[in-house]
């Protein structure tokens, strides 16, 4: 259980998990799912949408809408949702909550220590940032303008400093492949969401520990499948990878070494849940593994609402919210291009 | 006939042969490049044609292209459009261009040129999504790309179709000015010069029989008055150049006439 | 012919440049054509129909059409057909301008001001 | 049974001898009431807090699932209940009679019993009825099925009173 357990989590927690469980009954359902396709335009799209808990939300918007116009709107909404519960949380669901955001805050550093290296404006970049992932000294980003202030004087202030420190250096910075410094601050994330999980036991561990892993893995083989053919070296690769999971050490010491898909597909054979995702992508030519991937997420999400008084509740309604705006942008998307033939792609939540 | 249409000669046999030469370039350079134009038409009419088609499938391969890009923004979020502008730093595909040569006119093709990915720089592009949507991110480039590739032929079609087309207005104009407006001038002058020259013999002709009549009637006179003066006659004709000189002359410049004549009558 | 000067550089490296909405410029960026030099001049050109002014279009395209280091440069149709004038007074070959189809806006083929030439000489032809 | 243990026990019961009959009564009723009250505040947050948050989303769930903080108020009736008819047990011994300890150690285990069935009962009807709330507001049908379970945790508290008041009819302190 989680703090409190079953008779007094709810001292702290109970309301704002009736909250979240409210805005799950939000989430799309099959029905709606169902009335999006058959719209033929974007407009029919907003109308069908004013009929969902999305509501009038694109009302003041001029037309023609942009299907990023719909997503931002729609992530808008969640982030709405999500600081509303957070300003109400307190400890240690309040850190709970700020580890969520903290996969954001990496984009949003990436994204800004890339656009400083070009020297571009920070002001302008700031707007191009998940408004999840903003961080108080963000606006004090201005003033950095080369890697170095950027790293002395920003990444120290933030929560994810410890990450930094850990694992990147000032050198790396500006040596390294700006993606392999936002992969290995995820893997320095994961790994401590991960603990603080496992500390608050009860269902939050159980749970979360489930979620948590499946990323975890997921990272391990998104990471190694895509690293073929690119100038990511085996060790580089293999520092990557997180050090908990299903996979876990055994199957991550084989992904390290592996060389193409097939030598991955013989690595997860012994795992039934990824084998049965490997097969399932592999039998589907319209699916591909990242596909199967979501559509377990999903699942795995969906179970977390199956038990009360924990706080695993928070970290899948966002993931599942996450499905849904991406589901309404491949929706507008097909409708937008009049490309109906793969629009059964999105995967209904519930 | 306008003074304007003839060349402006001084009529003489020497500027009837030079017209006559000018008149063979003309005709020459004419049909040379009537053949011309007639190669590049051909080159034109096979460019259209593909142009036609190629724009016609690119239209449908940009759709598919639009889809994967859809497809990778779903298994990447919302952000890699900012992830990915941001990322740009040399470009890893660029063009070369060869030229092809039909009938002097240079025509440009466009090469897809990659470079390789660089150790850090060049390849950034390659680990974008590394931890999430690489898969669909990977295909999309690659519809990318081979879209890319469509149109890089099309822009050296319509490259060529733009300069081919220019090149064969040019190429008519001046068959046509050859055709309508040279030719027919170098002809105009011709015939002004022989008009010209016939004018100059018949009036040659002309004062050529006045003297001849003159001299006859001189002639009977003088038998008539001094016919026993014989011997002295009989020396003095054959020094006479208008004696021998006339006759021949004449027919020989009427024959001319004649031909000249028929020349401008066919 | 003017094109001839540009086409004698027979190893020099052309960029293709993209005026474009966000997915179009995103689509071919991703295949590698993004380039920015040194003093920050980038390739490529995001437009927004409703908030980039037409003006800067239009500069942008200028800014394309004169860059001797420009081989070809796609323009969105719908975007096109905003600075029609424009891209109609650009007669010289190279770079060449390409109008490819937009999300929203299947290929147009009656827009398209090249293709309507080919097809009214085609028309001829046949 | 060792010598020491023994005496302790021995100590024990002399101890306890000590304290008056009326002590252990009135600590009795006042258990009964306490716990009660307690396990019914207990069940009334965890209720509650679910409710009121449920309730945002879905306002219609507000006046159906007070079904289940009523519940949890039953409790507390209960526990005033038993308090009542104990209290009515404690009375002034007559003149030179001495105060039953029967009664008097009755009464204290009728309170315990009470007080603590009831204080179960209530968690138990707070976390249901939590749950209820939630699940009437994400599913109305869901509402009568776990009212159902609702019901039966009530009924706990039910079988504490009902011994209760069985035990506290023999204990009359005087």
């Amino acid at each position: 259980m989680a703090p409190g357990g079953m008779l007094l989590f709810n001292t702290d927690d109970g309301y704002l998990e009736a909250i979240i469980r409210g805005y799950r009954a939000g989430i799309l359902s099959s029905a709606d799912y169902a009335n999006l396709c058959q719209c033929e335009t974007l407009e029919d799209f907003r109308m069908q949408l004013t009929a969902t808990d999305y509501g009038n939300f694109l009302q003041n918007e001029p037309s023609p809408l942009a299907t990023t116009t719909i997503q931002e709107h729609a992530r808008k909404k969640l982030v709405d949702e999500f600081r509303a519960i957070s300003t109400q949380a307190t400890e240690p669901l309040a850190t709970f909550l700020d580890y969520l955001t903290y996969p954001y805050m990496i984009d949003n550093l990436i994204l800004l220590i890339t656009g400083t290296f070009k020297e571009k404006d920070i002001s302008e970049l700031i707007d191009k940032c998940h408004p999840l992932g903003l961080f108080d000294s963000m606006a004090s980003l201005c003033i950095a303008t080369t890697p170095e202030e950027l790293y002395r004087e920003i990444v120290v202030d933030t929560p994810l400093a410890p990450y930094f420190a850990e694992c990147v250096s000032l050198d790396d910075l500006t040596a390294l492949n700006i993606e392999i410094i936002r992969n290995t601050l995820y893997k320095a994330y994961l790994e401590d969401f991960y603990q603080y999980c496992q500390k608050l036991g009860g269902a939050t561990a159980e749970l979360m520990g489930l979620l948590l892993q499946f990323e975890a893995d997921r990272r391990a083989i998104n990471i190694t499948m895509h690293s073929f053919g690119t100038s990511l070296r085996k060790n580089e690769r293999e520092s990557l990878y997180c050090n908990f999971g299903e996979l876990h050490p055994e199957g991550i010491m084989r992904l390290a070494r592996a060389d193409d898909r097939s030598s991955v597909a013989s690595i997860i054979e012994p795992y039934g849940t990824y084998r049965r995702l490997w097969s399932a992508a592999m039998d589907n030519p319209d699916k591909n593994l990242e596909d199967a991937f979501f559509e377990y997420e999903v699942y795995l999400a969906k179970q977390a609402f199956d038990q009360q008084f924990h706080y695993a509740i928070f970290y899948a309604y966002l993931r599942l919210k996450e499905q849904e705006i991406r589901n309404i942008g491949w929706i507008a998307e097909c409708i937008s291009q009049k490309n109906k033939s793969k629009l059964n792609k999105y995967i209904v939540v519930f | 006939m306008a003074s304007k249409d003839r060349l402006p000669v001084v009529p003489s046999r020497l500027s009837l042969q030079q017209m006559k030469t000018k008149y063979q370039g003309a005709s020459k350079g004419h049909s040379m490049l009537k053949k011309k134009s007639d190669a590049l038409m051909v080159r034109f009419r096979a460019i259209l044609k593909e142009v036609y088609e190629k724009k016609l499938e690119a239209g449908e391969e940009s759709r598919e292209a639009m889809m994967a890009l859809a497809q990778a923004k779903y298994a990447f979020g919302g952000e890699l459009k900012h992830t990915v502008m941001e990322t740009v730093k040399d470009a890893t595909l660029t063009l070369k261009t060869v030229s092809d040569n039909v009938a002097g006119v240079q025509l440009p093709s466009f090469f897809k040129s990659e470079a390789e990915p660089g150790e850090d720089g060049g390849g950034t592009m390659m680990l974008t999504g590394l931890g999430k949507g690489g898969e669909s991110i990977n295909d999309a480039r690659d519809v990318f790309t081979h879209t890319l590739e469509l149109l890089i032929q099309i822009a050296a079609l319509q490259t060529s179709f733009l300069i081919l087309d220019e090149a064969i207005k040019l190429t008519n104009r001046r068959v046509n000015a050859l055709e309508n407006v040279v030719k027919p001038r170098i002809e105009n002058t011709k015939k002004f010069i022989e008009s010209e020259l016939d004018e100059l013999e018949r009036e040659e002709f002309f004062r050529l029989k006045l003297i001849q009549n003159k001299k006859e009637r001189e002639r009977k006179k003088a038998e008539g008055e001094q016919a026993k003066v014989a011997n002295n006659v009989e020396l003095l004709t054959p020094f006479n150049p208008d004696k021998f000189a006339n006759p021949e002359k004449a027919t020989d410049l009427i024959g001319v006439a004649a031909g000249v004549d028929e020349d401008i009558l066919f | 012919m003017a094109a001839g000067n540009t086409i004698a550089h027979r190893d020099k490296r052309f960029f293709i440049a993209v005026i474009g909405d966000e997915d179009t410029v995103t689509g071919f960026l991703l295949s590698g054509i993004g380039n920015i030099d040194s003093s920050k001049n980038a390739n490529f050109f995001v437009v927004d129909l409703k908030e980039t002014s037409i003006s800067s279009i239009e500069d942008a395209f200028k800014r394309f059409t004169r860059d001797s280091n420009t081989a070809v440069v796609l323009i969105n149709q719908n975007i096109a057909n905003e600075i029609r004038a424009e891209i109609n007074a650009f007669k010289k070959p190279i770079p060449a301008v390409l109008e490819i189809p937009s999300k929203e806006h299947p290929y147009d083929a009656s827009q398209d001001g090249i293709l309507q030439r080919v097809r009214g000489m085609l028309g001829q032809a046949t | 049974m060792d010598v020491l243990t023994e005496n302790a026990v021995n100590a024990t019961m002399e101890g306890t001898t000590e304290i008056d009959p009326y002590m252990w009564a009135g600590v009795g009723t006042a258990v009964t009431i306490g716990i009660s009250v307690l396990g019914a505040a207990w069940g009334i947050f965890i209720t509650g807090s679910s409710l009121v948050g449920a309730a945002i989303r879905a306002p219609r769930i507000q006046s159906k699932n007070l079904i289940s903080v009523i519940f949890c108020e039953a409790v507390a009736i209960y526990g005033v209940i038993m308090a009542i008819i104990m209290q009515t047990k404690i009375v002034d011994a007559t003149e030179g009679a001495e105060p039953s300890f029967f009664a008097g150690y009755g009464l204290f285990a009728t309170g315990l019993t009470v007080g603590f069935a009831n204080l179960f009962c209530g968690l138990c009807v707070g976390v249901t009825g939590s749950s209820c709330a939630l699940a009437d507001a994400q599913n109305p049908a869901l509402f009568v099925k776990i009212l159902i379970v609702e019901i039966f945790g009530s009924a706990l508290g039910l079988f504490g009173v009902i011994i209760g008041i069985i035990m506290a009819g023999k204990c009359t302190l005087a």
